[in-house]
């Protein structure tokens, strides 16, 4: 377990340096998305599972479709349809 | 059965989230305008009815939100200091609405006026529980809220450089907020506790036996400096001259007057409950108070001088007086807070006041804001130009005025401090710089230009904006009323702060 | 040292994340930056805060019938803190986006310093 | 006015205050060169000022900041070494109040997730204030996004319209069959994890952003016309406003009744209260997604 747990502790870092140095702002918004899946993850085995859950439903899903949006609003998409 | 004025301090909170969740469901402007002021009237007078019974019967109680006694439940806690500040909050967010009524309607949209009420709602519900709570992390979630409904009302102009202003603001509160937090979690990890008796028990247990000394130290230094982030302490008010300036005049007033406000009186909470004065000085962040309140005392006013906006010159003299507030808290003694807490309340009669004749003034002269094109402005609202004097005239502390005697006192406070005479030498040359910038902006607005420039200006004056504006005119003379309250029976006044401070 | 940092972990992970965070809050120029900036530092204070809550062994504060002893569960006071913190940050990261959004929309750009330039010469 | 007539004192003050009147002596003079400018200058040159002290804020800012923010980097990480250890049951935290949270919740709550117990009923008020904070987010978001002339013009609408017709003409098949297969099940998963938050994980937050989550994938799936049908700004208001309405009704007798200690059965409170947020949170969600998408519920 302990393992697992310095493995997405690394993990976190890892994500929470890579996602500002990103240049495109859809990269950086990804692996932020990432950085929150760990942390519901690492909020499960820190046996809170209210937490883990609000977490997914909230800080992951919640924001990145706002952040998604967000994206598409400031045309830093590739691909929308208003290209 | 406790005695049902008691209940007061929250009957207060829950009518204005109810008037906040109303005025959503109202939407039209005016109903939601005149519901926000029966609100602060409301809230007013059921506040001068608390601080009645509490001054008389010179007691401070603490109110368990449920049926859960402390330290398991949330709780708030009222003495006759809180009962004072919530009713003059109170008075001055109505009256801030009442003063800047007109330019309000002109400069938002007609469709966003029915939330614009929703935001001054909900900040009023904020600034109570900063008030009054008696919980930290309960502090957390209200200051949050006091700073979205804030930056709501900064954009709620909505032109460009509003925007960006309110983002810069919202970035440093989130700052802000951000270190109170971490603040916070590092003294939870150590004393334990989130209601503030018990956790200032463990405090007082910590820092006698020594234990977790650095812990202890940083968490207090965080807490305090996320709060002066938020309170505009000196080095970190670059945000203030634009979010505060730029923002419509009853934002501006209720923003300088109150939500700065609201912070620091949540830091004296702190300050004097959980901490006490004694550690605050033993681990000298009093000192770093005493210092950067007086170098913005100084640098607060030197930017005022520079500015010619008339708002946001307005806004840098607010960098100062709050220098003045950090700085009566930074002496670490009873005396200091005293003061401080005197000229919380003399700022939040003042600012609101000027702002609101500017507000006014540049309404009359065709929305110009700056001085150049304000001059002779007073002829032609006298009133807007009377107001502006005297709020001018009491920032630099003239007698007779509220901000002179705020002067004598912390003047009286410092006598004690090892600072003296630094100390004292600051307010000295801090009032001739005050001086320096209010009495031409003074001039300006009383000295009649060249009859051509007259001319100029009231082309571009809508015959609407000229005529007598009745709320401004109430709100103007009631501003002014409490000035002079402040400045001639401030004696009742200080022995109710002096009383509120020892049943803190 | 090392040993205290091999036992407060969770804290030093959560202290790199909030120094992260914070950096690119405040020295970013992109507005969208500078908001993943501020929600990985408050991610790291509520690391930090659910962290303190966590006992060894025990269990998730779910309590079984019969079985009401203090000693299997872990301390349901911190992860109820951060609930209530995961959605006032959701709900100003919301708030800050929808002010980009705006701000874009005005001026075509979301770099701070080019919107500080251009806001000076729309002013009065 | 000043034709070159008699001055009177104050006329005279007051010009030199603003700078119009000729220097008398030496003194004069210095202070008069000391003043800040404040109308006289022209404004290009004021223009130009102003942006050189822009470029030098700009330039000294990130230094400043840099440095504040390394400093306190550096003083964090000296203290976190030295709080108490990470999960030890004899740390402060785990004192006498989380033990009465774990050993009294079902008694005093009817919970037996400690966690929502606490959250809705021994620290209820930051909860209403969460709530506050979620009514206030969704009504400053429409503030600032809501259709109106400042914020929208013909071509934004025009160019809405078009996506609206390429949504209605070239359905994505994919998309509305999964949604619709998916649809029911995440409702009911919702209402699930909304009613049995005080047996398990979950409860009013949690299940309500699972219930806008729904709404969402439905709008998207559909086009927002199809849900925007159902689900009217009237009726969206409604239940906003009413689930916040409940909640603060509800919470204010149960904290009056409490601290006045008058007994009331509040059995029923913990259901209204857990439903109430949920219909915050949803609503809250579904009205950041449609006015960041649309401008409009």
């Amino acid at each position: 377990m302990t393992i697992l747990e310095n493995i997405l502790l690394a993990g976190l870092i890892i994500c929470a340096a890579a996602a500002p140095l990103c240049k495109r702002l859809l990269a950086t918004v990804i692996v932020y998305l990432a950085f929150s899946v760990i942390l519901a993850v690492l909020w499960s085995m820190l046996q809170s599972p209210d937490l883990a859950i609000t977490e997914a439903a909230v800080g992951t899903g919640i924001s990145g479709i706002l952040f998604f949006l967000t994206l598409k609003k400031i045309r830093a998409l590739k691909g929308t349809r208003d290209e | 059965m406790r005695p049902f004025y008691e209940n007061l301090p929250f009957i207060c909170i829950f009518i204005s989230i109810v008037c906040g969740v109303l005025s959503a469901v109202i939407r039209d402007g005016r109903k939601t305008y005149r519901l926000a002021l029966a609100m602060s009237a409301t809230i007013a007078v059921l506040s001068a009815v608390l601080l009645y019974c509490l001054y008389t019967e010179n007691i401070s109680f603490v109110y368990s939100m449920g049926r859960f006694a402390a330290p398991f439940g949330n709780a708030i806690k009222a003495g006759p200091l809180q009962a004072l500040l919530v009713t003059v909050f109170a008075i001055v967010m109505g009256l801030s609405l009442l003063g800047g009524g007109q330019s309000l309607f002109h400069d938002i949209l007609p469709e966003k006026q029915g939330l614009y009420f929703v935001m001054t709602d909900l900040l009023m519900a904020g600034l109570l529980v900063l008030v009054y709570t008696n919980d930290m992390f309960t502090g957390y979630v209200f200051i949050e809220i006091t700073t979205i409904a804030a930056c709501a009302m900064v954009m709620a102009k909505d032109t460009g450089p509003n925007l960006i202003a309110t983002i810069r603001y919202l970035f440093m509160s989130l700052l802000g907020s951000g270190l109170f937090l971490i603040g916070l979690t590092l003294l939870n990890s150590i004393a334990g506790y989130l209601l503030m008796e018990p956790l200032a028990n463990a405090v007082a247990i910590l820092a006698e036996l020594g234990q977790y000394h650095r812990p202890l130290i940083v968490s207090i230094g965080l807490m305090v400096v996320g709060l002066g982030i938020k309170g505009a302490m000196f080095p970190f008010h670059l945000w203030l001259p634009d979010a505060h300036g730029g923002a419509t005049t009853s934002s501006s007033a209720i923003l300088s007057g109150l939500v700065l406000k609201g912070y620091i009186v949540l830091l004296i909470t702190l300050m004097t409950r959980v901490f006490g004065l004694e550690l605050m000085r033993e681990v000298g962040v009093s000192n770093i108070l005493l210092t950067l309140g007086l170098l913005g005392m100084i640098f607060g006013s030197l930017a005022a001088m520079r500015e010619y906006h008339v708002k946001r010159m307005l806004a840098n003299s607010s960098v100062a007086q709050i220098g003045y507030i950090f700085m009566g808290l930074g002496l670490g003694t009873e005396a200091g807070v005293v003061a401080a807490c005197f000229h919380i309340l003399v700022h939040a009669a003042c600012k609101p006041l000027l702002f609101c004749c500017a507000g006014r003034l540049s309404t009359v002269s065709g929305h110009h804001r700056s001085l150049k094109n304000l001059r002779g402005s007073a002829y032609r609202d006298v009133a807007a130009g009377v107001g502006f004097t005297v709020g001018a005239l009491s920032m630099i502390g003239i007698p007779l005025l509220g901000g002179f005697v705020s002067k004598l006192y912390f003047s009286k406070a410092a006598l004690e401090s090892p600072f003296m005479a630094v100390v004292l030498l600051t307010i000295a040359a801090s009032t001739v710089l005050n001086a320096l910038y209010y009495v031409p902006a003074i001039l300006a607005i009383w000295v009649r230009p060249p009859w051509e420039e007259i001319q100029l200006i009231m082309l571009e004056v809508k015959p609407e904006d000229t005529r007598f504006d009745r709320s401004f005119f109430i709100a103007a003379a009631a501003f002014m009323g409490l000035i002079f309250l402040l400045g001639i029976v401030y004696h009742p006044i200080l022995n109710v702060i002096e009383a509120g401070v020892r049943l803190m | 040292m090392l040993e205290a940092i091999v036992q407060n972990r969770f804290a030093v992970v959560a202290v790199i994340l909030f120094g992260i965070g914070l950096l690119n809050m405040m020295l970013q120029q992109n507005l969208m930056k500078k908001v993943i900036g501020f929600s990985i530092m408050d991610s790291a204070v509520f690391l930090l805060l659910a962290s303190l809550g966590y006992i060894e062994g025990h269990g998730a504060p779910i309590i079984d019938e019969g079985s009401v002893n203090a000693s299997l569960y872990i301390n349901p006071i911190p992860s109820g803190l951060v609930l209530t913190g995961i959605v006032v940050s959701v709900s100003v990261t919301a708030f800050s986006l929808a002010l980009i959004q705006r701000i874009y929309q005005r001026y075509g750009t979301i770099e701070l310093h080019e919107l500080l330039e251009r806001a000076k010469k729309e002013e009065d | 006015m000043s034709d070159g007539r008699e001055k009177s004192a104050w006329r005279r003050f007051a010009d030199w205050v603003n700078g119009d009147s000729e220097p008398i002596d030496r003194t004069t003079q210095y202070v008069m060169n000391r003043r800040p400018p404040r109308q006289e200058e022209p404004p290009e040159l004021h223009e130009q000022r102003e942006r050189l002290r822009l470029k030098k804020f700009l330039g000294l800012y990130p230094l400043a900041a840099g440095f504040l923010c390394v400093a306190l980097i550096a003083i964090l990480f000296a203290t976190v070494i030295y709080i108490p250890p990470f999960g030890q049951p004899g740390n402060p935290t785990n004192n006498e109040v989380s033990r009465h949270y774990l050993e009294y919740t079902e008694e005093e709550t009817g919970a037996t997730n400690a966690v929502t117990g606490m959250i809705l009923s021994y620290r209820g008020f930051d909860t209403l204030g969460e709530s506050c904070v979620l009514f206030l987010a969704v009504s400053s978001v429409m503030m600032l996004l809501q259709r109106d002339k400042n914020n929208t013009d013909e071509q934004t609408l025009h160019r809405l319209r078009r996506e609206d017709a390429i949504e209605r003409t070239h359905p994505d098949n994919i998309l509305r069959k999964s949604a619709k297969l998916l649809t029911p099940f995440i409702l009911l998963f919702a209402l699930y994890v909304l009613f049995n938050g005080e047996i398990s994980p979950g409860g009013g937050f949690s299940g309500g952003a699972i219930l806008g989550g729904g709404l969402i994938l439905y709008s998207s799936a559909y086009g927002p016309e199809q849900l925007s049908r159902l689900l009217t700004r009237s009726l969206y208001d409604t239940v906003r406003i009413t689930g916040l309405m409940a909640y603060a009704l509800t919470y204010g007798i149960y904290i009056f009744a409490g601290a006045n200690g008058i007994k009331l059965e509040m059995e029923w409170m913990m259901i209204v209260i857990d439903l109430a947020v949920g219909l915050v949170v949803a609503c809250t969600i579904y009205g950041f997604y449609t006015m960041f998408q649309r401008g409009k519920v």
